[in-house]
């Protein structure tokens, strides 16, 4: 059989994730870990989950990235070493060993005849066809047969939100303009001065959103959908804030609007559900939104309801970003203004 | 030993897992256990989607000109892997506000001291009301 | 009509939270949540109701109008009906008490946050016990999960944070677990709907897998159940958190853990499989039995109350799980049982600790001396709780005691039955250590200059009613039990016999 | 035709390549962050676009075809700015060239007092 | 008024009277007559069910099934009669002892006092009219906890100690044995109602009787059978009308009572006498009996000395019921109230000496007699009665026993019961003769300055002594009339 390219990249991923184990240096460690999901998003690709793929690249090697580096910023660069302990590693052989031995009756890697490819799939690659007219079939199972799981996705990132916010909240007040921030510290020159960062960036900036836009209303013909769109209008104004200081960017974009933005992106999805409720079918059963063509009112559903996803998703992550941005503001004023104001 | 080896993509995820497993229980930086944690999660992704794949088969994606004759992967697991990929995303982000936040109670994120300055102050169920987020 | 009435149960809650984010006071947030809470349990209520009315005892309804193993179905019999009316009314009662988002440590201006949090956790929870799917029990779960770590990390002091993250991480490993079993159950056959699952199972079973996929199922939950080895994050999650957050999870997030593990047990894999072929009661009943004797021993030897009260938490997780190793109709009447009552109980203790928390500033023992005057009716919930934690008659404790005991005696494991009985006494011990600390010992002077807080006085109303709602249901539902035994027996039945 | 154009694409792709392989090895080799930077940026330009490259001439639909030109018009743009932000921030956090005695370096580095006031 | 409201009110009115207390807590005259009021109402609630058990019939009240299978439900028959009337009789002479013992010795929060002593009564009541073994360990464990306010009353901490060993004994031998063993009977026989000839029959091997004999006796911590005694010494530091009410009546009678209801209703004498299983409790009776009045002997302390001379004469009783014969059980029956009238006389007798001459050592009691003489006397009388000689009515009690032993062929125990009764002249009569016949003299040791010129205690002391005194007597001659109220439940076969 050919030589399959997977080996090589798992490989690569295993060689990744040790090093991610032993390295001290935390800055390069996250590094390590974006490495890691962009090798993840390349094997999806191999394993034809082109959806997965895109989502692992935008959330692997993005947000989770930032998230990590703006963490060790507020917190320490480098781990203290420790002794090696036994324990530990005994307790990961044995669990690995139980797992292992599990796995020898499964069915092999990529066999047709498995029992997940013959008892619920062909429904979904058939019905795709007939009732939906929809090309992706994982963006139209991900809306409608699995609809309700989708929406709890949606809470969970929303959940996520508001536990970051809970947690690291800073006050709700307007960003006086006297208020001077710099994400630096002092003597380093800030991102602003960069002149061709700034100028660079500002190009790209339209494009991503553009390119954020098309992937969430691609979503029914090729890999895409509200969450990958969120992802990226997300990147796009984290990048805005980054180079120009979170007060600038709290002006453009305030954090109570993209508060009732969050709500309203999982309302809008669970809203969905209860007209369709109302509309005389079950919870989020879309057929019955266009009485004579249900292949239409399934579209409408599906597009609904990736809006919905996608708002949320974008104000998640930039409040997210807020949050932890936030944290760095109130750290810094707090040194500053010797006890804070 | 044929009929063994078609697993070896199985295994490969397990040892992905081990490795993941074994950052959250060794070591003690806090944000070492995320990534550990990152890791984890991914490689049971990992587990899902080498799960769905068919030998020849292309990405569940309707080409235009019909799809009589074309063999697709199996659509359901990478349903599933979408939602748990952003579960990992809303853990980790809310493992490090966390770890933000102890960063200021404790001044440290290694475990080990954070047990010994816990440990040390007793149990202070008294305890007097921390820097307040302002 | 009464099939949406599942789905309204857990979307009314997730509709709630956002909507109760953007509500701008804290009172109208708080009002909002408690009206949310009311209506889950009346809608919980009448789900019991319209439960009665079908001849055998099932409502499944499919969401999306897509037949089941395709879509996913939301399934609900006498067991998940059961935790859902216990669910939605502690939630109710939980959320009346007194300070609320004032117990915890709360940016101003995002008081709003907490209720929304609080109503996440709920709807996390409610998710769980309705839905009949294997995965979108893994979804609800991290829902739930992710709201109570937030809410854990906003407990006053500067422990918190740190309970929190412990809690964060062996939570997500044993939800990873989870999510591997039923990857596992779903390689095996095809199928991710339990109903489904049940039918598809039995050919499989001879299959090392499905036994992989038992064990990473079974310890998956038992890590969100703090089972004994699995336990070591309940007490410092439960003493640090806020009191209002501790009491909603003590009563809440164990028990629906508990009928997931009841679910993959009996309906999925059947009680025949999991305990005649493979034996698992060889593991899980010295497990329980170790469990029950060793929360009671580390709740003796406490220095802070909420502790006292996490570490017996462990103890009665024990007994749970004995309930449900003993594999019978019975055992597992006392099981179910046992989960409504423990909820009562703890539940009513933590608010009485919140009630003490919020006058004397902390929950060590050392503060509680001589309360019993300046705080009667608190101590007396106190005691009452304790009393029923014993299992004195005429209390919830003794019912779920005199269950198991029968149970035990049923197999002729008198010994069993002996243990059980002299666990309980240990909790005579440690609630005994309280009473005497509010009613015979006199507070030191110096201690009480030293804080400089305003005089204790007895907590207000609105603390005091719902701690007493929850204390009074423990002697209510000791006297009569045709509410909790009835239903349970029901279950335990369906769970044992035809399943569903 | 279609041999001529699977030769040049197979030729542009084994070039490609190799590019990328010599920028890795330069990024090993090389002293400090400075020159690495340099090697990297290699591949980063010449030799991601000679495989693009070669994938067009392989495309079969024009589709993919401009989507391609789009990526790497895309990469052309920013990947230069990326390298450059490196290397300024490395240069004002005050990170040494290797080989240059230090007193030699201190001089034209950024600081504070002289920047623009926030508008 | 219907059988079945006289059983739920004569349950309640000790409540009623409980919730006066507390509502006339600050007013001391008007709680203590409401006290007082709330015992004549019971025990004329009480009385008026006497005639109707007497005619034979069991009124029962069936008030909620808390289990399937397992019911709250009060039934009367005659053990619980005999029982409520003499809880309820000597609360009515107790309630006003208590008023002026603690008038007399100022004690402290005797509201909180007569509200827990009103609740262990109602409780005890409840037990007495129990109809199945629920029931009876409910309001068991409700006695306990409701009598443990009253041993820690004092709140030192002495009290606190004594209340950790009476609560720990107490609660560890209920749950850990009595628990199991009603448990184990509902599991062998599905039932928990107390049936005339017993429930066991037949249900349980031979050999499980024994055991779960053992768990019912032991388990019964209130009977203070010997291993399991050390908390009724230790619970002797509560006021005297606590000890002497509790201690000498309610608190030990329901254990004992229980123990005699169980062997009769639940086991069934016939069973027990066929299989012969109860031999081992006979000597473990004997053994507590013989070796409780031997440690009496040797204690100083006025009320320890009593205290260890009741755990005698309950193993007398468990020693009648333990003989699984009809005179025995019948024995056993007449001897609660004999000895309960007894012992209460010389309980108050030892609360008024404390009272008037601050004096508990019987050794610094050289004629007191002199001073004291209704107490004394009245002393005299009470100690008559506990030995069993004729004028008084303990004799019929031990002649029961002594029939019962005799009828069931174990001759030695007679001789038991003799030795018994020479060892308590031996550590009743000294007392008596200090009293009357030793010069006052000065007592070795007493604190300098005059000896204490002291009279007789308060009136409200020494009427009730006096009372119970006579009823000592009284009973000598009721007592066929007890015999013919006991009788029904062992005769009818």
């Amino acid at each position: 059989m050919d030589f399959p390219v997977e080996v090589i990249l798992f490989l690569f991923l295993l060689a990744t994730a040790l090093t991610v184990a032993l390295l001290e240096d935390l800055f390069a460690a996250a590094m390590m870990t974006g490495i890691f999901s962009l090798l993840s998003a390349c094997l999806f690709t191999l394993m034809d989950a082109v959806d997965v793929a895109f989502t692992e690249a935008a959330v692997g090697a993005g947000v989770s990235t930032v998230l990590f580096l703006s963490t060790l910023a507020l917190t320490a660069q480098r781990e203290k070493q420790h002794p090696f302990t036994w324990f530990p590693l005994l307790l990961v052989i044995l669990t690995g060993a139980c797992l292992v031995t599990g796995t020898l009756d499964m069915p092999h890697y990529g066999d047709p005849k498995a029992p997940i490819h013959v008892h619920v799939a062909p429904e979904y690659i058939a019905g795709a066809e007939r009732d939906f007219g929809i090309p992706n079939i994982v963006t139209n199972v991900l809306a409608s047969y699995r609809g309700y799981d989708t929406f709890g996705e949606t809470v969970v990132i929303f959940t996520a939100s508001v536990g970051v916010m809970l947690l690291l909240g800073h006050r709700r007040r307007r960003p006086g303009p006297a208020h001077r921030p710099t994400i630096t510290p002092e003597g380093a020159a800030r991102m602003r001065d960069f002149a061709i960062v700034r100028v660079v960036s500002m190009g790209v900036i339209p494009l991503i959103v553009l390119f954020g836009l098309y992937v969430q209303f691609h979503g029914d013909f090729g890999p895409g959908g509200g969450f990958q769109a969120g992802v990226i209008i997300g990147a796009a104004v984290i990048l805005y804030g980054l180079i120009f200081g979170l007060s600038t960017l709290q002006r453009v974009v305030p954090s109570p609007l993209l508060e009732t933005g969050i709500a309203l992106g999982v309302l809008l999805y669970g809203g969905t559900g209860v007209a369709s409720l109302l509309m005389g079918g079950h919870y989020l059963d879309y057929a019955v939104f266009d009485s004579d063509d249900p292949k239409h009112g399934r579209h409408l559903g599906i597009l609904l309801v990736e809006g919905g996803v996608g708002i949320a998703v974008t104000c998640a992550m930039i409040l997210i970003f807020y949050s932890f941005a936030g944290r760095a503001l109130a750290r810094e004023a707090f040194d500053e203004g010797g006890g804070g104001q | 030993m044929s009929e063994v080896l078609g697993l070896w993509n199985y295994w490969v995820v397990i040892v992905l897992m081990m490795i993941g497993l074994y950052i959250m229980i060794a070591r003690d930086s806090l944000v070492k256990k995320v990534m550990g944690l990152n890791i984890f999660q991914v490689s049971v992704i990992m587990f899902y989607v080498s799960m769905g794949k068919v030998r020849g088969g292309t990405a569940p994606i309707l080409p235009e000109g019909g799809a009589e004759g074309v063999l697709f992967s199996n659509p359901l697991p990478h349903v599933l892997m979408l939602t748990a990929i952003v579960v990992g995303i809303a853990t980790t982000a809310l493992a490090l506000a966390l770890v933000v936040r102890i960063k200021e109670a404790y001044g440290t994120i290694e475990e080990d001291e954070i047990h010994a300055l816990a440990g040390g102050d007793g149990m202070d169920g008294r305890s007097a009301v921390q820097g307040e987020a302002e | 009509m009464n099939a949406h009435l599942l789905v309204l149960e857990v979307v009314v809650p997730l509709m709630a939270a956002p909507l109760c984010m953007l509500l701008p006071s804290k009172p109208a947030a708080r009002m909002f949540s408690i009206a949310v809470a009311w209506i889950t349990l009346y809608l919980a209520w009448s789900i019991l109701g319209a439960l009665g009315a079908t001849e055998h005892g099932v409502i499944a309804y499919e969401l999306g109008g897509f037949p089941p193993p395709f879509g996913i179905e939301l399934r609900v019999d006498w067991a998940n009906a059961y935790l859902l009316l216990l669910v939605s009314g502690i939630a109710a009662v939980v959320l009346m008490f007194g300070p609320g988002s004032a117990g915890a440590a709360v940016a101003e201006g995002r008081h709003a946050f907490f209720y929304t949090a609080v109503l996440l956790a709920l709807a996390g929870l409610l998710g769980i016990t309705v839905t009949g799917d294997a995965f979108n029990v893994f979804v609800f779960l991290e829902v739930s999960s992710l709201a109570s770590y937030s809410l854990i990390g906003l407990g006053r002091g500067a422990r918190a944070p740190m309970a929190a993250f412990s809690y964060l991480i062996m939570g997500t490993i044993g939800g990873t677990l989870f999510l591997l079993g039923v990857g596992l159950l779903y390689q095996m056959t095809g199928t991710l709907n339990m109903a489904d699952l049940t039918t598809r199972l039995p050919d499989v079973l001879d299959t090392r897998t499905i036994v992989l996929a038992l064990a990473l199922l079974i310890v998956g939950v038992g890590i969100k159940l703090a089972v004994y080895p699995l336990h070591q994050w309940l007490p410092n999650a439960y003493s640090f958190a806020p009191s209002v957050v501790s009491a909603f999870l003590a009563a809440t997030s164990t028990k629906v853990m508990y009928y997931v593990l009841v679910r993959i047990i009996f309906t999925i894999f059947g009680a025949a499989f999991v305990f005649e072929t493979l034996h698992a009661d060889y593991l899980l009943l010295p497990l329980s039995l170790i469990a029950m004797f060793g929360g009671s021993l580390a709740a003796i030897y406490q220095h802070d109350l909420k502790r006292l009260l996490a570490y017996s938490s462990v103890a009665q997780v024990g007994y749970m799980m004995l309930g449900l190793t003993l594999a019978s109709a019975t055992g597992l009447t006392a099981g179910l049982v046992h989960v409504f009552n423990h909820a009562l109980m703890k539940g009513g203790l933590f608010l009485a600790v919140g009630c003490i928390t919020a006058q004397v500033g902390s929950s060590a023992m050392g503060d509680l001396r001589g309360l019993g005057k300046r705080m009667p009716f608190t101590c007396a919930a106190l005691v009452v709780g304790g009393l029923a934690l014993i299992g004195v008659p005429s209390t919830v404790g003794f019912v779920s005691k005199w269950y198991l005991v029968q149970a035990a005696l049923e197999q002729d494991l008198l010994s069993v039955a002996a243990l059980i009985l002299l666990s309980s006494l240990l909790a005579v011990v440690y609630v005994w250590r309280v009473v005497e600390l509010c009613y015979f010992s006199e507070p030191d002077a110096t201690q009480v200059e030293v804080t400089g807080r305003p005089p204790v006085r007895e907590a207000p109303l609105g603390q005091l009613l719902p701690t007493w709602i929850l204390i009074g249901s423990t002697i209510i539902f000791g006297l009569t039990t045709d509410l909790t035994v009835g239903t349970a027996s029901k279950a335990a039945a369906q769970l044992m016999g035809v399943g569903p | 035709m279609e041999l001529a154009l699977d030769v040049a694409s197979w030729f542009c792709l084994t070039v490609g390549a190799a590019l990328c392989v010599i920028g890795a090895i330069g990024t090993l080799r090389l002293p400090d962050l400075y020159t690495r930077t340099h090697a990297a940026s290699i591949t980063d330009t010449l030799g991601a676009g000679l495989v693009l490259l070669g994938c067009l001439l392989q495309a079969g639909t024009p589709l993919v075809a401009v989507k391609l030109v789009m990526i790497y018009a895309f990469m052309l743009y920013t990947g230069p700015a990326a390298g450059h932000a490196l290397v300024k921030a490395a240069y004002a956090r005050g990170v040494l060239a290797a080989g240059i005695p230090e007193e030699a370096q201190e001089g034209e580095r950024p600081s504070e007092s002289d920047l623009p006031e926030e508008p | 008024m219907s059988a079945e409201q006289l059983i739920a009110c004569s349950i309640l009115a000790p409540l009623l009277g409980a919730f006066a207390v507390l509502l006339f807590g600050r007013v001391p005259n008007l709680r203590d007559t409401a006290s007082s009021a709330a015992t004549l109402v019971t025990f004329s609630l009480v009385i008026q069910l006497y005639p109707q058990v007497m005619a034979g019939d069991r009124p029962r009240l069936d008030v909620l099934e808390v289990m399937p299978g397992v019911m709250l439900a009060f039934e009367v028959e005659p053990l619980g009669m005999l029982y409520a009337l003499v809880a309820s009789g000597l609360w009515i002479i107790t309630a006003l002892y208590a008023v002026g013992y603690m008038r007399g010795h100022s004690e402290g929060n005797q509201t909180r006092f007569f509200f827990f002593f009103a609740l262990a009564i109602s409780a005890a009541l409840a037990i007495a009219f129990s109809a199945n073994l629920f029931t009876l360990f409910l309001f068991y464990e409700v006695l306990t906890f409701s009598t443990f306010p009253l041993v820690t009353h004092h709140g030192t901490e002495k009290a606190k100690k004594a209340g950790r060993v009476y609560l720990g004994i107490l609660v560890s031998t209920s749950v850990g044995l009595l628990l199991l063993a009603v448990l184990w009977t509902y599991h062998a026989t599905g039932t928990l109602d107390f049936e005339q000839g017993g429930i066991l029959a037949g249900k349980l091997a031979p050999a499980q009787i024994p055991i779960l004999l053992a768990l019912y006796a032991f388990g019964t911590g209130k009977a203070a059978l010997m291993p399991f005694h050390r908390w009724l010494p230790a619970a002797m530091v509560a006021p005297t009308p606590v000890s002497a009410l509790l201690h000498a009546v309610a608190v030990v009678k329901a254990g004992v009572f229980s123990v005699l209801k169980i062997v009769v209703y639940v086991f069934g004498i016939d069973t027990l006498a066929a299989g012969d299983h109860s031999r081992w409790l006979m000597y473990a009776a004997a053994f507590t009996i013989l070796s409780s009045s031997i440690v009496a002997l040797s204690k100083d302390n006025l009320k320890a000395r009593l205290a260890y001379s009741t755990i005698s004469q309950l193993a007398y009783i468990v020693l009648g019921a333990a003989f699984a014969t009809a005179a025995g059980v019948i024995g056993g029956g007449m001897h609660i109230a004999m000895h309960a009238v007894g012992k209460i006389t010389l309980f108050f007798c030892a609360g008024a000496v404390y009272v008037a001459a601050h004096k508990t050592e019987i050794s610094t009691m050289n004629g007191i007699g002199k001073r004291m003489p209704f107490t004394m006397g009245a002393f005299f009388i009470g100690s008559l009665s506990i030995i069993g000689l004729p004028p008084l009515g303990g004799s019929w009690s031990k002649w029961y026993l002594a029939l019962g032993a005799a009828e069931g062929e174990n001759l030695i125990f007679v001789f038991v019961l003799m030795a018994s009764s020479l060892l308590s002249i031996g550590y009743l009569m000294p007392v008596v003769i200090r009293a009357f016949f030793y010069e006052e003299g000065k007592p070795e040791g007493a604190e300098p300055g005059h000896a204490h010129e002291h009279g007789e205690a308060p009136l409200l002391c020494v009427l009730p002594l006096c009372l119970a005194a006579v009823g000592c007597v009284l009973l000598f001659f009721g007592s066929a009339e007890l015999q013919a109220l006991i009788a029904p439940i062992v005769e009818a076969r």
